[in-house]
């Protein structure tokens, strides 16, 4: 792997930038693989590299029918925390986050990781409490989050409205100063880049069409370019799991809807953090290119289009324009939807499913960016030993039998 | 300073209507009916910017929507700025203040130039996933200087002065575009007597009939344009919007149209005759037929230093020349791949400007304005193109050369011309934006090298017409508009109409030849920078680069190198771009695909999309019947849903604590007043009422007595609680069912979902009585003294028991009266219609003094029930508790025949394990502590972290009447925990230790509500 | 007859009444302000408001509510009136009844009888809304603003009532004359309809009937 | 935003004035006793969550308070049909799934 620094860009920029090599191969598939992993999205591609660096698992392939991370990868916005209340998330979620702290060094590639802080906003009596629980819940698993007055937010937050006539006045906020935003392509971008390198196949433009089994085993995938062998099968196809898990003879408790966000055209630096609020909805940070990234509401109804209804952006901007008054003459740039598979709970499943040797990593809702590493590395394990990771154990299919849910969605409305 | 570059005569500008502004604190003046573009234009004004990545000076480009480098700052206070205003797009007034929004110390002497030069080199695409990685704490540093270098305009930083609006409308059509497609088509369909809305992005109607040299019917097209505009204003169905872009094409024909309705007059709207009027208005229009007549972009081709100023496409330079009377220059080279651009060039001449010379790529053109040029002695290059220019901060010179299209290569030297103005023409791209938005790929169209709108995926009913269609012929162009507006309108039901269509000039046109990037003497990595998007920076050789690195398809070159990603969104570019990657991976451009269209087509202010939701009317605020005696009695208000509570009452100098220590008392030792007003109400009646409540509620209503009332949880099917409340029986088969005051809503959407889609056997119906009864609750051992002077309703314990309901008069008012208590007093809740509870409430008021009679809110009432260790469902549960976790089996219904919903979620292999979090009271062993509400317990404080959570507190205060801290909590195994220690590590560091107790802590045998 | 418990609710009319926007005082605003407004506000406040629930398609509800108050049942989305009673279809099986002050015990009576032991529910919910007429040349205009129902008269006439969203809440609209219309309000809204309504009948003039 | 037919009031309305609850024709079990865990959970939560053709539950919330059923293309949102509660609908088999969305949409 030709390796990045500045110090190479230097070099490079005396030979025109002729010599920079691919990022990754456009690898012929081979007949049979150790694991295949379908999806080429942030999740599948960091799975295929934590198998490959971590479990030496490197006759791996990945297949992907679009392009490496064209999915909800390319159409997040970008947030990265790990303040999730239930311990099961949270350590789930604060796996990740560890890796992502290392983890430009770790695939020498720029992820652009900026731990800029994310405040969840306070509102209400209720906020308040909710955030009190949250707060504490990460502090006693070693997560260090804070809870603030509405003064320290207004401080910290120069342009929020704090002043009590506001419909929501703001009472308080938690600050997750760990948190941030990553460089979403660069992820996807970085672990193909690292994945490859190790040895594995990025197979794109392919489609898995169906899964071979034989008694009841899983044993490849058909795909619209041929049948690829496989000993272990990884899906991960945020977006397509429903339909794809029709295929392989199963249904799940997800439902895939729109999940919409917009962005402002560039502006120069106004706001430096993550600011979320639940009652006002709406949430917003500022990319490195100036532009003001704003995540709006998920559509109450399963779509696959990519779009989403009108009144959800409405609704958001409205938010905003409440929560940042000055804002009101900014304007919005663009809009689009990602495909979120939502669980009833509002966390992932991850782990075996009703085919043998088949594996899910599914259901991420709202949570799946920032989740990339650690799901890649949980998932990794899972796929190497045949059996789920412990922080994956509790995120098992099972638990809509039993009914032992890790309801994040429902013990706290903190989502995204 | 005078307007350099204005011509003598000509344009659609009023010249007795002089106006100044200012651009980087420079004074100018222009005329009415310039765009800001135009009358910077007209005083010389060559750069209005740096560039983003490698600050390079830049110039206007183009006229319009397309325009990438005039992106300007606007604004003369803190409170008027609008970051971002594209000059083309802006119409000039009075008094206008703009600046450039990069550049430093300014546009003119830029000392990041210097850097982008030398660093530029170090900047391909992408180079920055390639750095700044080591050492890896410097990142955040690093990254403040690039967010400081990025971004355009500068956000206000004082609250906008402005309203904005939104209009709903409907139509049978809505034509978008009012060049002569749209005109045509609004035409059509407004002759057949169909609603049309007309939406143009332009200040007038006409398009690009406003600015050029053919003719209708012999006379100038703009003539025509007035006579159609005239026509349309006689049609009362029919809404015409000027300066109204329409933005984005939504599911089922819903359109988005941003009005900038006095964005022409000034910073801020002025004020109207009433009152200020909106800034901008958003219209939400669902139509039943769209037209979209929205025309073609030109682009530019991309060669050597296109982006030194004085580069210009060719229909702008038309543009600026017929519509403003501007001339960007006096010696023009033209460079071509088609016939339209000789336009261009006959404009310059008709303005008695020097041609230098038209390099046209194509062998041998010999179409009409070709040889109209060729006539009037122009030098004409064929088989060539520009492939360089010469000048720093101005064009000085071109170097034109013979080239091969197909080889790409260049095959002669070439020369150099001198000239200050190069216009480029490389053909022209359809605007398939809207027609893209929900999805619709858009098709190749190799006649006329672009793509045109494709499917549309089945339920957007739409025409195209006129220069998106790829029908570029101004004869043409009419008759398509309108025929696609006769259509539309037939297809809503209206009838045919016909019209003449006015006559155009016959001319032979030939076709463009297929050239986007002109080829260099040098390889592309190598060549002077040949720039595709020019507001991001983005170059040949950056794609060319993109691709080597293995950015192969079109959403991959677009994310690595940001082509098209810019407030543009690439309308000049983005073909370009997609042709230089597929001559890179050796396919054709069908095969690259476009990436996505997204709404919105040109940006939209955040306040135009808020419109009128902002500020006080950001949500709706509800109050009760008694609102205006909550704020004489100096309540501070609780956000509860979108209700706004009375949260407490503070005498002067009193605090939460104090006010709430003081209400407490008042209840506990006398009597206090509270509005429960809020909480949901239900009026049930039917056979089957009775039955579908032992269905809903956990508990069984069987053998409820008419008179009666109680208690009842409901769950989900999961099991879990999620409303509770007191219903009453009003008849044997009327009931009155309460509910939380978040939950009101929701409940009644539950209750109907099961009666409409699983029992609609069942005889019953539900009414919201939220809003018509006002209640009244009095609390406190003195309720029922109180209460006796003003009704004559018999308050006796034997006649009045707890839990029973009577009907009588308080206050002379009809009113329901019920004796249930949520305090643990003695305790009446009074009904009344909501019309007179302000009497009622002045009357028990002033009989209340004698006993002290306190106003409390909701705080006090949530201390007073958590010393009676009552829930509030929301706040002590979350949707994961059963009525078993609340310790509140006695409120499940165990052998109730019909299985009632919860009842199966509640006996799963999860929800029956032991361990299960449970209620419980917590109390401080120090009197004085109380216990962060909220906050999680554990049972080993110094276990080493993680420390396994022992629950969290739900519900905590300080009781005064008790001295001590009262908490409920949710705790792990909690009921068989009683006496055990927890301890909650506070943030602040301290340790507060409590006791598992009962949860109910204030008069456990409940006698105090039986006080006689 | 159902059995339900019916009382009247209603004091006489000397006991001081508040309806729900009592406290905007228009009484007090009337005539004030610039002449030549666009649009006329008017609470047509304290009226008797009932709920009427029963199968619209069972013949035998129709003839008894017709037997109670001589006007036919509505169909779907439209208005009946007869005097200065007004009968509203909001849904299949529920009509709202808008009569005098003070005459909804009387009704409610007199429709139980006449519908004897048919299921149905009569809830009087008087107190919990009010109506606002809303007219003049540029009322249709406002509602424009508020509702992105399509309230032009080829698809809205004159006797059309439809529940829709308005600004962020939901409401009806009744269509009762040319440039005049009628939104049923609640109770906990009505302020901040009254706001809405002043905000968006700003730019037109807004003039106010006590 | 989608612009639903209401079957009751027998018109078009935009989607603000509706809720949507999820699937339809998701019967409750009639003896709930008799299901076991999986299967209670399975009658809970999990769905058919197809691309194409899927028949939702709707609310008209803000107009006549009825719940009805629509047959809709999960990724062309085209509404095919609405009907009331009770009613059986006319169509169900996928219809040819449009091409995707994006140029090379997602795995």
């Amino acid at each position: 792997m030709q390796r990045y620094s500045g110090f190479g860009l230097f070099k490079h920029s005396f030979s025109h930038h002729e010599n920079w090599q691919r990022m990754w191969r456009n690898p012929t598939p081979k007949a049979v693989y150790d694991v295949v992993i379908v999806g080429a999205g942030g999740h599948g591609l960091a799975t295929a590299y934590y198998l490959a660096k971590v479990h030496g698992i490197t006759n791996v392939a990945v297949i992907e029918k679009g392009w490496l991370g064209g999915g909800n990868t390319a159409r997040n916005t970008t947030i990265v925390r790990s303040n999730y209340l239930l311990d099961e998330s949270s350590a789930l979620y604060e796996h990740a986050l560890k890796l992502w702290e290392d983890l430009s060094q770790d695939l020498n590639y720029n992820v652009m990781f900026s731990q800029r802080g994310c405040y969840h906003l306070c509102h209400n009596l209720q906020d308040l409490r909710d955030a009190e629980r949250l707060v504490t819940a990460n502090i006693l698993n070693g997560i260090p989050n804070e809870l603030l007055d509405t003064r320290q937010v207004a401080e910290e937050i120069p342009y929020l409205d704090c002043s009590p006539n506001t419909r929501y006045p703001v009472l308080g906020a938690s600050v997750q100063r760990r948190a941030g935003n990553a460089r979403h392509d660069a992820v996807a971008w970085g672990y193909a880049r690292a994945a490859d390198a190790l040895g594995v196949d990025l197979i794109q433009q392919t489609e898995v069409t169906g899964f071979r089994k034989q008694d009841g085993v899983v044993i490849g995938v058909e795909t619209n370019k041929g049948f690829i062998g496989a000993k272990r099968v990884g899906m991960v196809v945020a977006g397509n799991t429903g339909p794809l898990a029709a295929k392989a003879g199963f249904r799940l408790p997800v439902e895939s809807h729109p999940l919409q966000a917009l962005v402002s055209e560039p502006i120069k630096p106004i706001i430096d953090s993550v600011i979320m609020s639940n009652a006002v909805h709406g949430y917003i940070s500022q990319s490195d290119k100036g532009d003001l990234v704003i995540g709006a509401g998920i559509d109450g109804w399963v779509g696959y289009g990519q779009r989403g209804s009108y009144p959800i952006i409405e609704h958001t901007v409205e938010a905003i324009a409440e929560m940042f008054p000055v804002l009101s003459r900014v304007r919005m740039n663009r809009q689009w939807g990602g495909i979120v598979d939502t669980t009833p709970d509002a966390c992932p499943i991850i782990g075996t499913t009703p085919v043998k040797n088949l594996f899910i990593n599914c259901g991420w809702g709202t949570g799946g960016f920032k989740a990339t590493p650690g799901s890649g590395h949980v998932f990794a394990a899972t796929l190497a030993k045949g059996e789920p990771h412990p922080l994956a154990k509790p995120f098992s299919i099972e638990r809509f039998h039993t009914g032992a849910l890790v309801d994040e969605h429902g013990a706290a409305a903190v989502a995204h | 300073m005078s307007q350099i570059n204005r011509l003598a005569s000509g344009g659609r500008i009023d010249r007795s209507k002089p106006l100044s502004f200012t651009f980087n604190g420079q004074s100018y003046q222009g005329y009415a009916g310039d765009s800001l573009a135009a009358a910077l234009l007209a005083n010389g004004v060559d750069i209005i910017g740096r560039s983003f990545k490698y600050s390079r000076p830049r110039g206007i480009v183009a006229a319009g929507a397309e325009e990438p480098n005039a992106i300007l700052q606007i604004g003369a206070r803190a409170d008027t700025q609008v970051p971002n205003v594209r000059a083309t797009q802006q119409a000039l007034f009075g008094g206008l203040v703009a600046s450039s929004t990069n550049g430093w110390p300014n546009v003119n002497n830029d000392l990041m130039g210097i850097l982008g030069k030398v660093g530029g080199k170090m900047m391909p695409p992408g180079f920055y996933y390639k750095t700044f990685m080591y050492p890896q704490n410097m990142w955040l540093t690093y990254e403040k200087y690039i967010r400081k270098a990025a971004g355009l305009g500068r956000a206000p930083t004082e609250n906008d002065p402005d309203l904005y609006d939104h209009m709903n409308r409907h139509c049978d059509v809505l034509v978008v575009g009012a060049g002569p497609a749209g005109l045509a088509s609004a035409l059509a369909a407004a002759r057949s007597g169909a609603r049309v809305i007309l939406a143009d992005e332009g200040e007038e109607f006409g398009g690009s009939l406003l600015d050029t040299r053919e003719q209708l019917d012999g006379m100038p097209a703009g003539e025509w344009v007035a006579k159609v505009v005239a026509e349309l204003k006689t049609f009362p169905e029919v809404v015409l919007l000027p300066r109204s872009t329409v933005n984005g094409y939504h599911d089922h024909n819903f359109l988005t149209i941003h009005e900038r309705c006095t964005d022409h007059l000034g910073d801020t709207a002025p004020m109207g005759p009433f009152a200020r009027p909106a800034r901008q208005r958003l219209h939400r229009v669902r139509a039943k037929r769209v037209v979209l007549a929205v025309g073609a972009h030109e682009r530019p081709l991309v060669y050597g230093n296109n982006d030194v100023p004085g580069n210009m496409v060719a229909g702008a330079v038309s543009t600026y020349i017929r519509r403003y009377g501007v001339a960007p220059g006096n010696k023009l080279v033209l460079a071509t791949n088609n016939d339209y651009a000789y336009k261009t060039a006959l404009d310059w001449l008709d303005a008695g400007l020097k041609v230098v010379a038209i390099a046209d790529a194509r062998s041998n053109p010999r179409g009409s304005w070709v040889e109209e040029a060729r006539s009037r002695g122009v030098r004409i290059l064929t088989g060539s193109s520009v492939i360089d220019v010469k000048g720093s901060k101005h064009v000085e010179a071109a170097r034109i050369a013979a080239i091969d299209p197909h080889g790409f290569r260049v095959t002669s030297p070439g020369e150099w011309l001198e000239c200050d103005l190069i216009a480029s023409s490389g053909g022209y791209s359809p605007v398939v934006h809207l027609a893209s938005h929900l999805g619709g790929k858009p098709t190749w169209q190799e006649d006329i090298l672009g793509f045109v709108p494709g499917n549309t995926l089945g339920v957007q009913a739409r025409v195209c017409a006129g220069a998106v269609n790829g029908v570029f012929r101004l004869g043409d162009v009419l008759a398509d508009g309108f025929e696609a507006g006769a259509k539309a309108a037939s297809e809503t039901g209206f009838g045919a109409v016909s019209g003449e269509l006015p006559r155009t000039e016959k001319r032979i046109e030939e076709p463009t030849l297929a050239l986007f990037q002109v080829p260099h003497d040098k390889p592309t990595a190598r060549a002077p920078k040949q720039f595709v998007d020019l507001q991001n920076d983005v170059t040949a050789a950056g794609i060319e680069l993109a691709v080597r690195e293995g950015f192969e398809s079109v959403e991959h070159v677009k994310r690595y190198t940001a082509l098209g990603f810019g407030t543009d969104q690439g309308k000049l570019g983005n073909i370009n771009g997609l042709a230089i990657a597929a001559r890179c991976l050796g396919v054709n451009i069908p095969q690259m695909g476009t990436t996505m269209f997204r709404p919105n087509y040109t940006p939209v202010s955040f306040g135009a999309v808020a419109g009128r939701n902002a500020g006080a009317l950001f949500e709706p605020k509800r109050y009760t019947a008694l609102q205006a005696w909550h704020v004489k009695q100096g309540a501070k208000f609780e956000d509860v849903g979108q209700w706004k509570r009375p949260w407490y009452f503070p005498k002067a100098g009193e605090d939460l604590h104090a006010a709430v220590a003081r209400e407490c008392k008042a209840v506990r030792d006398s009597v206090g007043l509270l509005d429960a007003s809020t909480l949901g109400k239900i009026d049930i009646q039917g056979p089957d009422a009775r039955e579908f409540l032992n269905r809903v509620y956990t508990n069984a209503w069987t053998k409820l007595d008419v008179g009666k009332a109680r208690y009842g949880l409901m769950c989900k099917e999961d099991g879990m609680v999620f409303d509770d409340g007191v219903t009453a029986c009003l008849a044997d088969n009327h009931f009155l069912m309460t509910t939380t005051t978040g939950g009101a809503a929701r409940v009644l959407q539950w209750l109907e979902l099961y009666h409409q889609t699983e029992w609609p056997e069942m005889k019953v119906y539900f009414t919201s009585v939220t809003d018509h009864w006002a209640t009244l609750t009095l609390s406190g051992p003195n309720s029922r003294k109180l209460l006796s002077k003003v009704t004559d309703i018999d308050l006796s314990p034997d006649g009045f028991g707890f839990m029973t309901w009577q009907e009588g008069k308080v206050a002379g008012v009809p009113a329901r009266v019920f004796r249930i208590s949520f305090t643990g007093e003695l305790s009446y809740e009074v009904n009344i219609q909501a019309d007179y509870a302000m009497g009622v409430l002045e009357a028990i008021a002033e009989a209340g003094q004698e006993f002290n009679l306190t106003p409390y809110g909701t705080e006090t009432m949530h201390v007073l029930r958590a010393e009676k260790g009552f829930i509030i469902v929301g706040q002590d549960t979350d949707s994961t508790v059963t009525p078993f976790d609340l310790n509140m089996g006695w409120c499940v219904g165990k052998t109730k025949p019909f299985s009632f919903i919860g009842w199966r979620g509640m006996n799963r292999e999860d929800t029956l394990k032991a361990g299960r979090k449970q209620l419980v009271g917590l109390k401080p062993v120090n009197a004085s502590d109380v216990l962060p509400e909220g906050g999680q317990v554990v049972f080993e404080p110094n276990h080493p972290k993680p420390i396994p959570s022992a629950g969290h507190v739900t519900s905590s205060y300080m009781s005064s009447s008790l001295g001590h801290g009262i908490a409920l909590a949710l705790i792990k195994g909690g009921l068989e925990r009683m006496g055990q220690k927890v301890y909650a590590p506070t943030r602040d560091g301290r340790l507060i230790e409590a006791e598992i107790v009962s949860s109910v802590f204030y008069d456990p045998k409940g006698e105090r509500q039986n006080v006689v | 007859m159902t059995a339900a418990n019916v009382y009247q609710q209603r004091p006489d009319d000397s006991v001081k009444a508040e309806s729900p926007l009592h406290h905007a005082g228009f009484n007090e605003l009337a005539g004030k302000g610039k002449s030549g407004a666009g649009v006329t506000l008017r609470e047509k406040k304290l009226l008797a408001h009932l709920t009427l629930r029963g199968d619209s398609r069972d013949p035998a509800f129709a003839e008894g509510v017709h037997n109670a108050l001589g006007l036919e049942l509505p169909a779907a989305l439209s208005l009946s009136t007869r005097d200065h009673v007004s009968l509203q279809w909001i849904g299949p099986d529920e009509f709202l009844l808008i009569a005098p002050r003070g005459e909804e015990f009387a009704i409610e009576q007199k429709l139980r009888l006449a519908l004897g032991e048919q299921h149905i529910q009569v809830v009087n919910v008087s107190g919990g809304q009010t109506i606002l007429e809303l007219s003049g040349p540029k009322a249709r205009d406002v509602l424009m603003k508020s509702t992105s129902y399509d309230v032009h008269p080829n698809t809205f006439p004159v006797g059309k009532a439809v529940g829709s969203v308005f600004a962020k809440t939901q409401l009806y609209i009744r269509h009762t004359g040319d440039d005049t219309y009628e939104l049923l309000v609640r109770r906990s809204f009505a302020d901040y309809i009254w706001a809405w309504l002043q905000d968006a009948s700003g730019e037109y003039g807004l003039a106010v009937e006590g | 935003m989608l612009y639903i037919f209401c079957p009751h009031c027998g018109e078009s309305r935009s989607e603000e004035e509706f809720a949507p609850a999820g699937q339809a024709h998701i019967a409750r079990p009639l003896d709930p006793a008799a299901c076991s865990d999986a299967e209670w959970g399975e009658y809970m939560w999990f769905r058919d969550n197809p691309r194409g053709l899927r028949h939702e539950l709707w609310l008209h919330a803000a107009g006549c308070r009825k719940y009805f059923n629509a047959t809709r293309h999960t990724v062309s949102y085209e509404i095919v049909e609405t009907y009331k509660i009770g009613e059986k609908p006319s169509f169900s088999e996928t219809v040819d799934e449009p091409q995707p969305q994006a140029q090379g949409a997602t795995a």
